[in-house]
């Protein structure tokens, strides 16, 4: 395998290469006074003096070093900076745990329809009747696709979502006389579960998963009490296996009077195949940004739809979406509703785009993204655990999670195994999660990968399994492609630099 | 199925590397007492354009800001968003790609977000502004958290002037942590009332919107002095960004956190998100922030370039004690933020928030003259205002729509106190640049024709 | 200076860096049978058999070797394709002749609102009013600002305009008698010239300029004669030179009864401050894809509306636009007209942004564009003259004509100075053309671009002449950053390969 | 002024750097006789919004095919365009790009075009295609041209079946240098009439036209064997080019060249432009093509890459002796036309054109069977046809407006044959895949009604 940090520029044979990009400075480095990239429509004769209006006390003179451009530096700037970022529209993004399937592009065709992007939410309901319905439609279609009672689609993303349903269990609990203290989680779980656990005013206890990978069964048998409001699980785990004994968990945990909340962040693994609700669970979020293909947008906007047993719609947040005969309706009388955790009715933007691929994609379509989902992940699987080490050997779900094990020998580490992938052309996996696998390299291929391309990342992967044991400083030293090779993330850490400043050094 | 590639030999060929006889053998770990035996009920999938006429048909069912004269605010406002806002922020480079956690192969995002965090700060005369949080209410309520955290303390006291959907999502994000809220109500010119009692030692925050939910810009320079002299931080919320462009900067007023929403930086209204929160402090508190923080650093060659950083406050690093729960935030509205704020720039943001101040206050005199109507608060406003209409609201809402308008807004929806004589009503109105004054001029004439309501419409003013 | 090849990838004083971009093979290459990037909704029910409405003998099988991708593959194809051009939105596109302005965003949404995108051609009149009002607006304000009586709107770039104008004068000699045998060109004239007076039957006599660079006075009065039907000439020239004495030459040509054609490819330097027809030119066409920034695509589409005096108005191609009351209308009674050059009314999507773009302009506007576009040209050609060889060294208007006689000492020629710029960042002038200037370099700045985007560029091209003098081979070399080294254009035209075959090698 | 950077300083910072004293002087060579001494008469430039509004308001003042159920052909088609092709060609890469001259930084068009050409060549089973005409018309001249070289002969027979605008444009093209045209007419199945009389040793080519004007399918093998008899050229003119996805490819007839209209591939009606100008012919004509052409090379290194080729065919190398004037192509529009094939596919096309043609034939028998009116010609169609309608055209087309249709279009117009009987007219209607089956039978349902149309458009149907 020849060097790829050789001016081997283009290379045609790989899919990563080395080409012309460019620099651009920060904007406010390409400011001039008096440029401007704006143009208002000229003020209306006969208006009042401005401080007739706004004493003078109560305003600024100017904004300090907000910048001054011009339209076409402003569109060059932007241009340029897209230049730098590698998306799903660009190649294989196999982040685990993000489903970074491909977003269509109809749907943002969708949300950017006056009747949606224009509407605002205080317009009375008679003057908003389309977007209810759609709320309305989308409910009923995610209540069918995860098996539960009820949807609530205010939160805004799946942490947003998973406080929001432990609030809704603690709510019950409150309501039964006992909110109890304690949270249970495997040491599988991602971040946000225990953080949302604490928000709601829980302490998390975290259970050791089994040599399966899965939940243990004994552990939670004698750590569920009477004191514990619930067990978070995520089904299929973050190390993409399914949790067999579902319903046995369930059991427990119910007969001593606990939920169990089913982080729905996999849910592209189940679709048309099992339902959380089927299983027993009590509540659950989705990630329609990652599940149901809304774009992640470099980081948000998502959103985190709850979908709830009976027992718990009492406690939902306001306004709960109703349908009437043939009119929809906002009810915000819920005398039990814990409240609100945001705004207004959730993303709408976002909502309206899942619910666009919905339609899209339809009954067998859903399905057949969860079946070829789940085939990729194993035929990746399949293909690189030979080279990569698999803790779990088992049938994975949607995503499969290697190590590095293997490679340590040589002196080189997953995240330099990810800093290469780069040079290859692909986006690394998610690294270093789950925590219970050291040096984990969890892989995600989803549904909207051909074969093709994951020939193409496991080719890329067997190089850098040959160059790690040939030449591992070619990995060490990675990556040698990109615009910028490994950036120092103590130094940003230590000495931050979280804003520019006038005479910040270029 | 045009998103999925696979061919059947295409899965042939993977089962046999795979050593699997078939698909269905791959989900034999899940046990079929829990499997859905049966097809999901939902139709099969649509064409393209047969998507397209069917959500095409849903939003058409729909009135909007393009299809009315249009004056509803509170939280939400119709501002003009520049062509390039949408072109650039559309970049599916931009807006298919992940957090980035990868910095080397996600310098766009970082770059365009470094630089949103940097214009906040001079937005709002704060020393550092994180890289999002959800919506203006939740923002809100992490600026509760944030300060009881940094107090040790755990009322929060809230003027009602803040919008009254932040206030019920900072009751609901307090109540399970031992956090307490309480509310103060406004004076006679719609400013927040004297707060010599409420303010003690064991308040951490004191939350003032400004312009508050009536439109009306609070004179905040005292009440940040009667929070601080009391140990409490300050927490000024915003949910009319443009505002920002001419008022006074918080920190220059002294406030501890800027909280709020940045809706108006050239996001669409979307019936009410994605939005932005925003989020900024001062430098000493940036290890109590919430949310993604974006810094500089260096890379092998010592040229300059961005990371994620200061992650040890977030979930994904610190789990149970990390400062907030979020993951997922707002990245692309950020951005889209950033380049609307780079495209109005230090000239542009200034002239549009004056306009809007001028356009407003013109609609406010009109509306006074007419007969019948009054402005109940006197102290300045922003781009908002309350007007006392002599007519039931549903009704003058009706009447307005069948010429056209959408708006005002029934503050009598949150505010018993607006509602207690059943034949007059508050409405909130509001006036932006996309408000020609012929269409205020409109506005005012059918407000005039509002007097002939009694005899036609009779009927509805019954109920 | 350091060498741009060597690792310095992301060097942030330069705007020209190498950085990560993807290969892609061609989209046969992609194909695998059975994918599909389409949807169509399903057929009704009742339909007749397709052999009972073709029959079979008509009918193909298929289409040998058309791909089949998946809508994922197309979009990143085109993502990654998209990744190896530059652009006006990346930077600066000083191309000669070509007026690479900035395109305004806005002008996109403006063509792409249905009442525009979606209206055909043939609709009755009273269903398109907005069109029509739009074609009469755009033509009055483009008579406005050439100074001729009328335009036709239909020529779909500027060598359609040159050969309708060109007909329109042929027409109206014909109608008088003659239509003479032959047409008068400077040396310095754009191809088009010449292959579109060729096209209308004319037999070319080209005038070599004078030492000027200007139209020499004395060859014109002794080759203009009556068998000469008309000078074409363009105004700023293509040295980016102005006419001095276009009122003699007018003179000249039209006291021996022969018209004078303004190629107005040219018009950005001229708006608001002169007018071909206050010239006494007869006709002109405008590139509405050049002066009115409509978007250049890549190589098109444009639109070359044609203005004419009186004269040249009966013999106008059909149909032509007229305003009754407040009423629009195409009146095709043209008795005299010279026909169609093409179906329909012209590029309207192309006249709708160039029209867009003059209301967002305005009176001002458009003369301070001019103003900034000739001084940016100065500027240019003030910094650089000392180092590359400028022929004409007067003042001139939009753009500048260098040359690489100082470099060729070197062994450094015009096209390896274009391939080193690439990897500064910028795209090369226009090069070889005027072909009056020796290794010409044409550059034309336009108006859209700042002073520090000008101070970048032409900091690359000193630091150019020093290489040439230093480290020749690294030009001669270049470029070295963009996706391939330089190409053999030799070997394309020898051994040519215009399409893919299924047996084509990769 | 948004799109001009110039602030006065930078003025005049070069102004000194040029050593003017001012931006006027740089003006000096342009004579005082001719300077415009006064400013434009036009408006001042308008902001962004007003701009959009003004031209909103004109496209608000048409009907268009997505405010009317439309039915109308005749050499421009309504069909669906997928998303994707509008967001893969409005890429900035490729809109704001130049002819790719400079092909190492234009690798993008180039593999585009390459692609489009290849497409187009798999197609019409053609050898060669070039990088795009104009349009259909004027495509359609430049092959006459490109015959008439070939061939040394002047004259060019054309089928009346050919788009009249099409036919208008070869005249105009043709006479300027001693060419000629002459048009033979159709058979009472809507087929070319017997061409035996037409054809001779002067003629350089035969043009048809399939589907023709009418929208039927020629015949073309015998047409193709009587032009060769005669040592003419076939020129196969396509107008609408998913009838390429089913009907026999011309280069397997025997075509020589295919000259044609490519707006059904993926780009918009927009009142007939830009459209984009199809031509392929065989390898051995190469040399005597017009328009650019892409072709595969290699760069220093031996990778594959596209360069434009054969430009001594061109104008800016051979000037007067160029194949064509032609310079800026349609670019755009090819990459458009390539997307929407690579989106279509094989199979996609096919099926298309399936849909088009089964449904066009559903209306068809439909509007048979209605009484009065008639079907005139017997021959296959595709997705149009010709019906003879028992009143005149223009009452027609107005009451089908009223009832929200737009369509068909009055043969009349160009064929005097279509109008001898003022109480009759031949209506073209067209019916794609944008016509689904109810909006077919409303327009049936509203043909039918039209049998009251003589009382109470009685006034109308007297001019
Ligand atoms: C398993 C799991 N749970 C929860 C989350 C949190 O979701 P969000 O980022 O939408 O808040 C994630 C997201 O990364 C996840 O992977
Ligand atoms: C001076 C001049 N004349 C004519 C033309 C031809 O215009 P078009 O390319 O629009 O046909 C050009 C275009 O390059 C030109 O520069």
């Amino acid at each position: 395998m020849k060097d790829p940090a050789s001016p081997a520029r283009g290379r045609p044979d790989r899919v990563g290469a080395s080409g012309l990009i460019l620099n651009e400075p920060l904007i406010f480095e390409r400011s001039s006074p008096g440029r401007q990239a704006y143009s208002l429509s000229s003020s209306p004769d006969g208006l009042a003096e401005l401080s007739e209006v706004l004493p003078p006390t109560l305003c600024r003179e100017e904004i300090p070093g907000f910048p001054e451009v011009s339209e076409v530096d402003l569109v060059r700037h932007y241009t340029r900076l897209a230049g730098w970022n590698y998306s799903v529209d660009h190649g294989f993004y196999p982040l685990g745990s993000c489903t970074m399937k491909y977003n269509p592009k109809v749907n943002e065709d969708v949300a950017a329809m006056a009747g949606f992007a224009r509407l605002h939410p205080y317009q009375e309901e008679e003057a908003c009747q389309g977007a209810l319905a759609l709320l309305w439609e989308l409910d009923l279609a995610l209540r069918e696709i995860t098996g539960m009672d009820r949807m609530v689609l205010q939160p805004t993303a799946g942490a947003q979502g998973e406080l929001t349903g432990m609030m809704l269990i603690r709510a019950h609990l409150t309501d039964q006389g006992n909110p109890r203290r304690k949270v249970l989680l495997p040491d599988s779980a991602h971040g946000t579960n225990p953080a949302s656990s604490t928000l709601c005013g829980y302490e998390v206890v975290e259970i050791k998963s089994d040599e399966r990978g899965l939940m243990n069964l004994r552990a939670l048998e004698t750590t569920m009490d009477d004191e514990t409001a619930a067990l978070m699980l995520t089904n299929p785990n973050t190390l993409g296996l399914f949790e067999e004994d579902i319903k046995a968990i369930c059991q427990i945990v119910h007969d001593r009077g606990g939920f169990v909340y089913c982080d729905g962040a996999n849910m592209n693994a189940l679709m048309g195949i099992a339902r959380m609700g089927d299983m027993g669970m009590d509540v659950v979020q989705l990630n329609l940004h990652k599940t149901f293909s809304t774009p992640h947008g470099g980081g948000g906007p998502g959103a985190g739809p709850v979908g709830v047993k009976k027992i718990l719609e009492p406690y939902l947040p306001v306004p709960v979406i109703e349908k009437r005969g043939e009119r929809y309706h906002f009810n915000y009388d819920i005398p039990h509703s814990i409240g609100k955790v945001r705004s207004f009715y959730g993303n709408f933007g976002i909502l309206v785009r899942a619910y666009s691929y919905i339609c899209s994609m339809g009954r067998d379509g859903l399905k057949r993204a969860s079946q070829m989902a789940v085939l990729n992940a194993n035929y990746l699987c399949a293909r690189l655990k030979g080279r990569y080490y698999l803790t779990y050997d088992r049938t994975c779900m949607h995503e499969c999670v290697l190590s590095d094990k293997h490679q340590q020998a040589h002196g080189v580490r997953t995240s330099d195994i990810a800093k290469r992938l780069m040079d290859y052309g692909f986006h690394p996996p998610t690294i270093y999660f789950p925590l219970i696998v050291k040096g984990a390299m969890m892989i995600e291929p989803t549904e909207t990968e051909s074969r093709e391309t994951l020939d193409e990342f496991i080719e890329a992967m067997l190089a850098i399994a040959d160059e790690a044991e040939r030449a591992p400083g070619l990995i060490q030293s990675a990556p040698h492609f990109p615009k910028t090779s490994r950036l120092d993330e103590v130094k940003a850490a230590r000495e931050p630099v979280l804003r520019w400043q006038e005479d910040s050094p270029p | 199925m045009r998103f999925i590639p696979h061919t059947e030999a295409d899965v042939a060929a993977m089962l046999a590397v795979i050593g699997a006889p078939d698909v269905e053998s791959l989900f034999a770990s899940i046990p079929a007492s829990v499997r859905l035996g049966r097809e999901l009920n939902l139709p099969q999938g649509f064409s393209e354009a047969e998507t397209l006429s069917h959500l095409g048909a849903l939003a058409k069912n729909n009135a909007h800001s393009a299809s009315h004269s249009f004056f509803l605010g509170a939280g939400v406002y119709s501002h003009y968003i520049p062509s390039v806002v949408n072109h650039l922020a559309s970049k599916p480079e931009f807006s298919t790609s992940y957090t980035p956690y990868q910095a080397e192969i996600s310098q766009g995002t970082l770059q365009a977000i470094y630089e949103y965090q940097t214009l906040l700060c001079q937005l709002t005369g704060m020393d550092v502004a994180n890289a999002s949080l959800y919506e203006g209410a939740s923002a809100t309520a992490e600026a509760c958290l944030m300060a009881m955290r940094l107090t040790g303390r755990h009322r929060v006291v809230m003027a009602k002037g803040l919008h009254p959907e932040y206030r019920q999502v900072v009751d609901t994000y307090l109540r399970h942590t031992g956090g307490e809220t309480m509310e103060v109500g406004w004076d006679e010119d719609g400013r927040v009332e004297d707060l010599s009692g409420a303010l003690n030692e064991e308040t951490a925050a004191l939350l003032v919107q400004s312009p508050n939910f009536f439109g009306v810009v609070e004179d905040l320079a005292p009440l940040v002095q009667a929070a601080h002299d009391k140990g409490a931080l300050f927490v000024h919320v915003v949910t009319e960004g443009i505002s920002l462009g001419l008022l006074k900067a918080s920190g220059d007023l002294g406030a501890d956190i800027v909280a709020g929403e940045g809706q108006s930086f050239g996001i669409p209204m979307s019936f009410g998100g994605p939005f932005l929160g925003l989020f900024a402090t001062r430098e000493a508190y940036v290890r109590q922030m919430p949310g993604r923080l974006v810094g500089q650093t260096v890379d092998t060659e010592g040229r300059r370039g961005y990371v994620l950083t200061a992650a040890t406050r977030e979930q994904h690093i610190r789990r149970a004690k990390a400062t907030s729960n979020i993951c997922t935030n707002e990245g692309l509205c950020a951005l889209r933020a950033a380049v609307y704020l780079s495209a109005l720039g230090r000239q542009g943001l200034r002239e549009l928030a004056v306009q809007n101040a001028l356009g407003a206050e013109r609609a406010k005199k009109l509306i006074q003259e007419l007969p019948g109507f009054e402005i109940p608060f006197s102290a300045p406003t922003f781009n908002e205002f309350v007007v006392k209409v002599p007519f039931p609201a549903a009704e003058v809402t009706a009447r307005l729509r069948q010429a056209g308008i959408l708006g005002g807004l029934d503050l009598g929806r949150w505010y018993p106190e607006f509602q207690k004589d059943p034949g007059t009503s508050h409405l909130l109105f509001c006036v932006t640049e996309e408000n020609p004054p012929e269409a205020v001029d409109v506005l005012v004439g059918a407000l005039r024709g509002l007097k002939s309501l009694r005899e036609p419409a009779a009927e509805g003013s019954t109920r």
